[in-house]
């Protein structure tokens, strides 16, 4: 009944919105943002903290919502660490075309590696609804980047 | 007549589509109702044949519109069993009907150190006009009657809210869009005239289920929106005694709600006009009217009955999966059922569903207070019947349920 | 693509009807429109292939109604060159759309002391809510600018009004719908702005007569309503700049329009949900959107020149019938014109040429302080010209006329 | 062009419209009421001086409005003198019978030959936008028979 639905939830997808990564508080960040996406409910709360440098030294997050904005938080945490604000904010673009739209044609050759770390999302492309589930933790990122303790919204 | 649903559902031209390879299974009325032929007919006969705005036009077309929009005022006051169609005021949905009210009684009528009392099973449209009145600066306090866990309206806590006479107006859904409670009306209408207070019924999803008498309840406003009872968007209904329409300042200002306008001065035209401003929704108007009809040939115990059978018959195949919980178990209830799987996030389901061609909503469905209040605050998957909605339908959502769950295991 | 009137009246099913016998002549298009055939079509299709509630429906009939619904917007944006979507709010008409700004705007934003400066040629539309925010006891003044004889707003008189500053905002018709004088909107933007006021333009009228262009005009709120622009009834459109949205509280309260609720507190969802509460006109968008494509495949300025030269036909031929007298004389004007017969009431001219298959609007057109001020209490009687009228339209009519003379003398 | 429209305006009526009997103020008035037709306009005000037995010993009125609505109340005025106020609440009746179907199937012999006067204005119930323009007067006098010097309005 299900079984075309595997592409949207790829075993690593269902994997890392059972066990999300880095779900924990960062008790000392230095940057934090929450998002919220109304339409479905689901929130988080994003920590960073900064090198010396301002890379992303380490990334955490509280928070509940479905297995792809988990999973999505999840993959995010993983994949920014040790990058840039720039680099991350990059991937934040590059990850956002691959949710609408299945690819990410203008992603260069230096984030490939990352990009495809978050490929078992694409699927999400083909269900409008969803798409701001994989893509509110990535907002949330900009957000916190952006220096703020603001609020971030996917809609 | 016996209520056939094979025929029925030939009237809905929407029913037989396919959705990603599958045939429609839609469990969506609850949000809004799929049309059948004869109320998109109307609307075209409305715009092909007989359209013009409405009043004040001394010609054919107009005077022939301006029959039809009435006709459909009058339409409704049948529908609700009111005393008079001026009774009946036309806006643009049960949200705008509920904040006309909020304004024009809330901070026209009301005074200071009264209360308003809704319940925890509102959708937003009856939580948010309240609060915006509360927050007004006005001295209007708000109040909340409490929910049993079996999803019914605490009684002894609705009295004891009532008790200090305090509560101007009691405002309540008639039937919950969550738990699918109906609510005790007459009863609830005899405690707060008891106590001195007015009662408001959100009826949006009320009327779509039961036969509702104005005359028999005795309320004193009723509201319901034109999609969910199988009728056209862009319309919904305030019903308001006269007595109290006259009491009330307008709401919105422009067109066709005044007597006379000059600079300094302007009055207001007779009720309902008065709560009219401007062109209103006509073919929506013509619209809701077929939509009437069209129910009431079926007849709404007809209708009733149906809803029942489907009811039982989701209880039994519903409670039978495993891991899935449902919220509510109202003795009284409508063709609603909101629920959970125990490893599977309700939008994660709603998108499984999709792909079986069940449309399903999943979220807090306007009631977010609602969801609080069981603790599901992450939200349900909700299935809602409509007269179109099949046994069949039914067993096809069960067996996709017990697939999902294997699914997400 | 030469514009081709009879063509085009192909398109409009209605344009074909007998009225008591005879070949209808719609001269009332100003009051409301006559729907083109791609419009009814667009909403038939919406209602049976494609509908369900927009926004939170995980599933692909919402999906796609969702879609439908913010491609209307984008539409609109696009129609007014809006420089974002977020700029365009639904509502259910203009009237709707006026009291949103007078309500959140004028009660939320403006500040005691301040004053709202309206004119004389105003729809009660736009005179009415103002009058309403002037007697809430918010210390809001409201100043009318006048109208010089021949029908044209008084620049002077504009400028005077705004000179102490106090003026907050400006809220003038972009096109009278009884003199048909189109208003110098860039000017006032100017000269509001310049004073510290903002602007919002009633463009009810003037948005079905000219190509309107938000980025240009620089106003700060535009205003139109569906059923007038060859559309559906039950729409209507606030074009507001997003950080005036920002500043606005909501309007209405209820569901889409929030981000979160709790009886204790609630928050906003982002412009412009924060101001559509409910379930919003869903179909209506979509036709609407197909109004705005149908004559955006004509071409505004197609239709700009069609008009201008029925406004020059109706001129000459109006003005050679002995004791008929034109109320207003503006150099700039569209297809709108109200008259009077020296030996007939209004009244009963409408019904004498009703007679004659000619449907014209009698009375003051909700426009009953300028009809005061040119001392035709007894009201005019209207006709008003759509992209479907033609030259024989207006020949008929100023026949009909000359024999309605006759015929009461 | 207009031939046909020769049953609503019968010569009576232009004549009853273009100079309309009892159109003046009455000083000594007993009663008085406004009439109001936001319609189409149409304002009146209406004067009664009464007998010592209640009847209507004079009417007359000021305003102005369309052709039927100034023919109806100069025809009302005419025939209510001598009335009294129960049969002017009948004449009343039996007009706006006359008014919206064409005929007074309920109007007995007593009042024939008023009715007949009134006949004129019967072409107007074809005319559905317009039966209100021929029913202000009677709206009126019965707001003035009622005894306020209320407003009446024909909506
Ligand atoms: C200039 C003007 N403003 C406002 C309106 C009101 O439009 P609506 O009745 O659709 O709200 C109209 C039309 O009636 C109009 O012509
Ligand atoms: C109980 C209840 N009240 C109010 C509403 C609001 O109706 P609308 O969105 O048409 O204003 C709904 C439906 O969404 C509802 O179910």
């Amino acid at each position: 009944m299900f079984d075309d639905l595997r592409d949207l939830y790829q075993e690593v997808i269902l994997d890392h919105g059972r066990k999300p990564r880095n779900l924990r508080r960062l008790q000392d960040a230095d940057r934090s943002a929450k998002g919220d996406n109304p339409m479905c409910g689901d929130r988080m709360e994003l920590f960073l903290k900064l090198a010396p440098d301002g890379s992303i030294a380490d990334a955490a997050f509280e928070g509940r919502g479905c297995a792809i904005s988990m999973a999505s938080a999840s993959l995010m945490t993983e994949t920014v660490k040790g990058k840039s604000a720039a680099e991350a904010h990059k991937l934040g673009e590059g990850f956002r075309a691959l949710a609408m739209t299945g690819t990410c044609p203008d992603c260069g050759a230096s984030l490939a590696d990352e990009m495809e770390r978050l490929q078992p999302l694409s699927g999400v492309h083909e269900f409008p609804s969803r798409v701001k589930c994989a893509t509110l933790a990535w907002h949330t990122l900009n957000a916190a980047l952006d220096g703020g303790s603001k609020e971030a919204s996917s809609e | 007549m016996s209520f056939d649903v094979a025929r029925i559902r030939q009237d809905f031209p929407i029913l037989g589509s396919m959705v990603r390879g599958k045939p429609l299974v839609f469990l969506d009325s609850g949000a809004s109702a799929q049309k059948p032929r004869a109320v998109v007919q109307a609307m075209v006969r409305s715009m092909e044949e007989r359209y013009a705005n409405v009043h004040r036009g001394a010609y054919q077309l107009s005077e022939a519109a301006t029959a039809d929009y009435e006709a459909a005022r009058a339409a409704v006051a049948r529908f609700l069993n009111a005393a008079d169609p001026r009774e009946v005021i036309f806006t643009g949905n049960s949200t705008a009907a509920i904040n006309l009210v909020a304004h024009s009684w809330g901070r026209g009528v009301m005074r200071p150190g009264q209360a308003v009392l809704i319940s925890e099973l509102e959708h937003h449209a009856n939580i948010v006009p309240w609060q915006m009145l509360r927050d007004d600066g006005r001295g209007i306090e708000l109040r909340v009657c409490r929910v049993t866990d079996s999803g019914e309206l605490d009684m002894e806590d609705l009295a004891a809210k009532l008790a200090d006479g305090k509560v101007g107006l009691v405002s309540i859904a008639h039937m919950s869009n969550v738990l699918g409670t109906v609510v005790p009306a007459e009863r609830i209408v005899a405690m707060a005239h008891a106590a001195g207070a007015k009662v408001l019924f959100d009826g949006s999803q009320a009327v779509v289920h039961r036969k509702v008498d104005m005359q028999a309840l005795g309320a004193d406003f009723y509201v319901f929106t034109g999609h969910k009872l199988y009728g056209p968007t862009g319309i919904g209904v305030l019903w308001a005694r006269l007595e109290h329409q006259e009491r009330m300042p307008p709401f919105l200002g422009g067109g066709d709600m005044i007597a006379s306008v000059s600079f300094e001065r302007t009055t207001w035209a007779e009720p309902p006009a008065k709560f009219e401003a401007g062109t209103p929704p006509i073919v929506e108007a013509v619209g809701l009217h077929a939509a009437i009809d069209y129910v009431t040939a079926i007849g709404m115990p007809a209708v009733e009955a149906h809803e029942r059978t489907l009811v039982d018959h989701a209880m039994r195949r519903l409670s039978d999966i495993d891991g899935l919980s449902l919220l509510g178990a109202a003795q009284d209830r409508g063709g609603v059922f909101a629920f959970g799987l125990d490893n599977a996030h309700a939008h994660d389901l709603a998108t499984l569903l999709d792909r079986a061609g069940i449309a399903v909503r999943a979220g807090r469905h306007c009631a977010e207070p609602l969801h609080a209040r069981f603790g599901v605050e992450g939200g349900t998957c909700r299935a809602s019947f409509g007269l179109y909605t099949t046994e069949a339908e039914i067993d096809y959502l069960a067996e996709a349920l017990t697939k999902a769950r294997e699914f997400f295991s």
